[in-house]
């Protein structure tokens, strides 16, 4: 027998674009989208253990539901960070690299536990660090969606 | 085995074609009765094992958002990718090893999520059977169904039987998904022809569902309330469909011979009270029978036939209605273990058998009935 | 039923390459099953039960093993499927390890493997969010946002990373450092699959940046590869050879899902540096195990690193330095194979990613090294403890276990 | 009783994506798809204990040892069993209606240990049935070449 380094490939796949996910999560951020145009920001309270979940979720980890809405701040903590595109960095020269990245942070607002991702705007890259406070930046005109609490900046 | 490990409580969702509740919320409901039953807090759970599938789910890595809802948050927590009675499996050497005492086991899915009998379809050899879709896990079964009745004379009417036998049991299941009441033979041979034996009436509906069990080691389980003990455990793998005799259950026998031997069962059908068998289509609870022991090699139709399998009879096999009365893939055999350990503590309601002392309770995963798992659980 | 310590006794791995295109996934799997038997001197026949497991989205096929598992000596024993994502070696090992602990099963057989070329391992990961993709979709989101947040080709991994430079002082030389380190430690491996001699950290430094503070040269291939594990009685071991290794204790912590850069649900896992599963898994697998200084006591750590900050962070997390401490503990040279902590000596992740074997590759290593069987890579130090770790799902699963050259007691 | 929760209903949500894989089929099953177009039906041979594994696999799971042997076998062979399809899986796994039922049977060639499954056209069927396979040599892709099965004279 000839042994083939390569041999034939059978082509298949996964049907996965018939599958349909049910998640009580979808409608619970809707509220809070909607409560966006008027400039509030809605994070659900567990009756167990006094986590605010913004945005907001079904469960909660010590077994309770979140059932109480509760309005949060606009202020905030970053917990985690990252930039967007290459550029110079710490003396790293990249080729082609100019400008300024795009910082993108992870924050806890005040008044509930958990995380929402959005973009730091009006701070050298250098400066980012967790544990800085910001402050969001809505847009003039609120759409009631998530693109109302993408941006921040430093508080 | 000797009182080491013991199921102190359990909790199952009703099961539905398509629940207005996502997986996540149902296994939050099954998680928190089960603790209520047991009178645990989450904090006091060591471990939680959960039985999924990443083609269910439809998510690679399905466990990772039933962490919270399973109480597993910053627990010891795993994920068996099988039926729930693998997961109980799992939990129980974890027990047995010394390092964990109490155990949440939990198995789910949504059929009204994935789609149908696809899972199945990609469980098949991916160089040849998988892409000539031919086989799936019903056509698979009626290629077993055949096998099997044309192996020990078995009749489609014999078949039928199961579906009426169980059916009817179903009905006094608030639980069920199908359930018929006064079923009979020309009604089930006059559903749908899906794959020649095979009938929509033998073949069990896919739903949605979730259950759970509270396992809690000898120890932990003094001060719990009607504690079922596990007496023996025995599984076994068997080889790919079209590498096997498909007219007998090969790794079942080989799974109940492990499992009697731990639990000292010489003679199940008069040492055994009750059974629960994963019976995905009909004619695998007559291949169970004789795979169980529970009558002689090609005996099935006639053990049947004799009423003895009945809820009245003298050993009741799927006194629940069984999975022809709902099917949760990865749940379906964890259930069967949580209604033998109900029948044991006098729990099941209206179709409560008296007297059951000592209980089977089978699992399987896989294309005609591939992998099986077998329990004999005993109360005091 | 009294509790049995546990001992690896043969250890086998599969070639490891981005395409096998010769082999089908169950012959692949086949080469470490046989090559483990072969070590130990066992045969399937000696098997009780064996556990096996891969990340299913990366090859398509739903329980490979119902297929494949005729070629790994499973027939007509008892089997059980195991899998957690990324922590799926791992987590294999660890069901291995309760197996025979729980006095049920003497002899187990524990393989983990993944053979990527079979299908995208982009779309293979990407299968872990397309749900929250689709909740997302259904909200309006626009995808551009989704994908700017989403951290690009490197995930999570470029938070977790500037996280933990920021709080540690780590530099973006220290994760080249850790790059050089690994490809060259995977050099002396036969069963790595990047290997890169004299690879220098001013080389790493030059290879392309793919999302601060990432370069390609950070990062691990897709790999196509299997290993294979024996597990058995300490009493049995003993029989078998002068030095098994023995796994005195194994523990794993699941925390909240975590997805950064999708904007779903909140989560109160809101740092992906922090693991605080990697400490309390570390901690409790320590305690079971008797170990009551890592630090002092622990002489090879195999981290699970697919980026070349983690083997500093899960250095720290795994509790075998103050945080922050990993970056100078690299710098003055003792993370090396000749080093007083070598980390890593197999070449580590970043070298080798068959993803569901990736985990259980770090206990086996750790059991090689242990039992003085790692030809060239072989540490100079004696190894008498070691730990091996694992990490993966939405950023909240850790496994850690515990290995040794003598038994738990 | 548990209750479910649900009393409104809950979102759902899907994505417009199939993934896709490329077995590779490896060197056994490689002499299986070469031997057919050729016209001929090739089997793996286990050398401890001469089972056929027909396709053919490497390893004998009965030996775990490499089935290294060929063997060429007749294009005859005998139905184990066999199902009358009157659906068949359609893309969502939803089991669709077909406009006339077709025979799907499970055939152990004459010589082999193990089963191929395939269409079995011109008649009916019954268990124990002597059939010959149909190749299509010229078939563009693997999978086909193996076209059906029909009653052997």
């Amino acid at each position: 027998m000839e042994y083939k380094n390569e041999t034939v490939s059978i082509d298949g796949g996964w049907p996965l674009s018939t599958w349909q996910w049910k998640m009580e999560s979808i409608a619970l951020i809707q509220k809070s989208l909607e409560a966006l145009k008027k400039k509030k920001l809605l994070g659900l309270k567990c009756p167990g253990c006094g986590l605010v979940y913004f945005l907001p979720k079904p469960y909660c980890r010590c077994l309770s539901i979140p059932d109480e809405w509760v309005e949060i701040k606009d202020t905030g903590t970053i917990t985690t960070f990252t930039f967007s595109g290459a550029w110079a960095y710490e003396g790293i020269e990249e080729e082609g690299a100019t400008g300024t990245p795009l910082i993108i942070v992870g924050i806890v607002l005040d008044g509930s536990d958990t995380m929402t991702v959005c973009t730091l705007e009006d701070v050298e890259p250098e400066k980012v660090s967790v544990g800085m406070r910001i402050k969001l930046k809505w847009p003039e005109e609120l759409l009631g969606r998530l693109d109302d609490i993408a941006h921040c900046v430093p508080a | 085995m000797d009182k080491e490990v013991a199921i102190i409580a359990y909790a199952q969702t009703p099961y539905e074609a398509d629940v207005e509740s996502s997986r996540e919320m149902q296994v939050l409901q099954v998680t928190r009765a089960a603790l209520a039953a047991a009178g645990l807090k989450r904090e006091e759970l060591d471990t939680v094992i959960t039985a999924n599938n990443d083609y269910l789910d439809g998510r690679t890595i399905s466990n990772m958002r039933l962490v919270e809802p399973s109480g597993a948050w910053q627990k010891n927590e795993s994920k068996v990718e099988m039926d729930g009675a693998y997961a109980a499996l799992y939990a129980l050497t974890r027990i047995l090893s010394g390092d964990h005492d109490i155990a949440m086991v939990i198995g789910e899915s949504q059929a009204s999520v994935y789609g149908g009998y696809v899972p199945g379809i990609m469980m098949l050899d991916p160089t040849f059977d998988r892409q000539r879709w031919l086989l799936n896990e019903v056509s698979a079964a009626a290629l077993q169904a055949r096998a099997y009745m044309n192996a020990c004379g078995v009749s489609e009417e014999q078949l039928a039987g199961v579906a009426v036998k169980n059916l009817d049991n179903a009905a006094k299941n608030p639980l069920a998904l199908r359930a018929m009441a006064g079923a009979d033979v020309r009604k089930v041979l006059s559903s749908r022809l899906l794959y020649s034996p095979i009938r929509e009436l033998m073949a069990s509906p896919l739903c949605d569902g979730a259950c759970a069990v509270v396992l809690a080691s000898g120890k932990a389980a003094a001060r719990a309330e009607k504690p079922v003990w596990i007496k023996g455990v025995g599984f076994s793998h068997d080889s790919y469909l079209t590498e096997r005799s498909l007219a007998e259950m090969g790794s079942l026998r080989d799974a109940a011979r492990r499992c009697y031997g731990m639990a000292g069962i010489e003679d199940p059908a008069s040492q055994l009270d009750l059974a629960e068998v994963h019976e995905c289509f009909a004619h695998e609870e007559l291949m169970a029978y004789e795979a169980l022991g529970l009558c002689a090699a090609g005996g099935g139709g006639d053990l049947l036939d004799s009423g003895a399998t009945r809820i009245d009879g003298s050993l009741p096999v799927n006194a629940s209605g069984g999975v022809l009365a709902a099917n949760v893939a990865c749940a379906a055999g964890l259930a069967r273990i949580i209604e033998a350990a109900m029948q044991i503590r006098g729990e099941a309601g209206e179709h409560q058998v008296p007297g059951v002392k000592t209980a089977l309770a089978h699992g399987q995963t896989g294309l005609c009935a591939q992998e099986n798992i077998v329990y004999v659980l005993g109360g005091e | 039923m009294a509790k049995k310590e546990v001992a690896v006794v043969g250890v086998g791995l599969s070639k490891h390459v981005s395409k096998r295109r010769d082999v089908n996934i169950a012959e692949m799997v086949w080469e470490a099953v046989s090559a483990c038997y072969e070590d130990a001197g066992l045969k399937p026949k000696d098997t009780d039960a064996f556990i096996t497991g891969n990340m299913p989205a990366f090859e398509g096929v739903n329980l490979p093993e119902e297929w494949g598992a005729g070629h790994w000596g499973a027939y007509a024993k008892p089997l059980l499927r195991i899998t957690t994502g990324g922590t799926t070696g791992g987590s294999v090992a660890h069901g291995g390890y309760y197996a025979v602990a729980s006095g049920l099963y003497d002899i187990v057989m524990c393989i983990a493997f993944e053979k990527q070329s079979d299908g995208n391992s982009t779309m293979g990961l990407n299968t872990v969010a397309l749900a929250d993709a689709a909740a997302q979709f259904q909200l309006g989101v626009d995808p551009g946002f989704m994908a700017a947040f989403g951290g690009g080709a490197v995930g999570v991994a470029v938070y977790q990373a500037s996280s933990y430079m920021k709080s540690s002082g780590c530099t973006t030389q220290h994760l080249d450092k850790v790059a050089a380190l690994c490809r060259n430690n995977a050099a002396l491996n036969p069963y790595s699959h990047l290997k890169q001699p004299g690879l220098t950290p001013e080389e790493v430094a030059k290879t392309t940046l793919l999302q601060y503070p990432i370069r390609f040269g950070h990062v691990c291939p897709a790999t196509d590869g299997a290993c294979a594990m024996l597990f058995t009685t300490g009493e049995k071991a003993r029989k078998m050879m002068d030095k098994p290794a023995y796994v005195l204790s194994v523990s794993s912590c699941s925390d909240e899902a975590a997805m950064v850069g999708i904007a779903g649900s909140g989560t109160t896992n809101t740092d992906p540096c922090v693991q605080e599963g990697c400490k309390i898994a570390a901690a409790r697998a320590y305690e079971l195990a008797g170990i009551k200084e890592p630090r002092r006591e622990i002489d090879l750590a195999e981290p699970y690193a697919p980026f070349a900050h983690q083997m500093l962070m899960f250095y720290e997390r795994l509790l075998l330095c103050d945080e922050g401490d990993a970056p100078s503990i690299l710098d003055s040279g003792s993370m090396g194979l000749d080093g007083e902590l070598p980390v890593c000596p197999s070449g580590g992740v970043i070298s080798t990613n068959a993803i569901g074997a990736s985990a259980m590759e770090r206990v086996a290593e750790a059991a090689m090294q242990i039992m003085g069987k790692c030809g060239e890579r072989q540490v100079k130090k004696e190894v008498r403890k070691a730990v091996a770790h694992g990490w993966g799902g939405a950023v909240n699963f850790n496994v850690v276990a515990v290995l040794s050259d003598t038994p738990r007691r | 009783m548990v209750q479910n929760v649900g009393q409104n209903r809950v979102p759902r949500a899907s994505i417009p994506l199939d993934p896709v894989f490329s077995w590779s089929v490896g060197n056994w099953m490689e002499q299986f798809f070469d031997g057919m177009k050729e016209g001929k039906i090739i089997a793996s041979r286990c050398p401890a204990c001469g089972r056929v594994y027909l396709p053919p696999r490497m390893i004998c799971e009965r030996c775990f040892v490499k089935a290294d042997e060929w063997v060429e076998l007749l294009d005859t062979g005998t139905v184990q069993s066999f199902t009358e399809a009157h659906v068949k899986a359609g893309k969502g796994g939803e089991l669709e209606d077909l406009e006339s039922p077709e025979i799907i049977a499970m055939v152990m060639h004459d010589g082999a240990d193990t089963c191929l499954v395939a269409r079995l056209e011109g008649g009916s069927a019954a268990v124990g049935m002597r059939v010959k396979a149909v190749l299509d040599p010229s078939a563009e892709n693997v999978l086909d070449l193996l076209s059906c099965y029909r009653p052997a004279e």
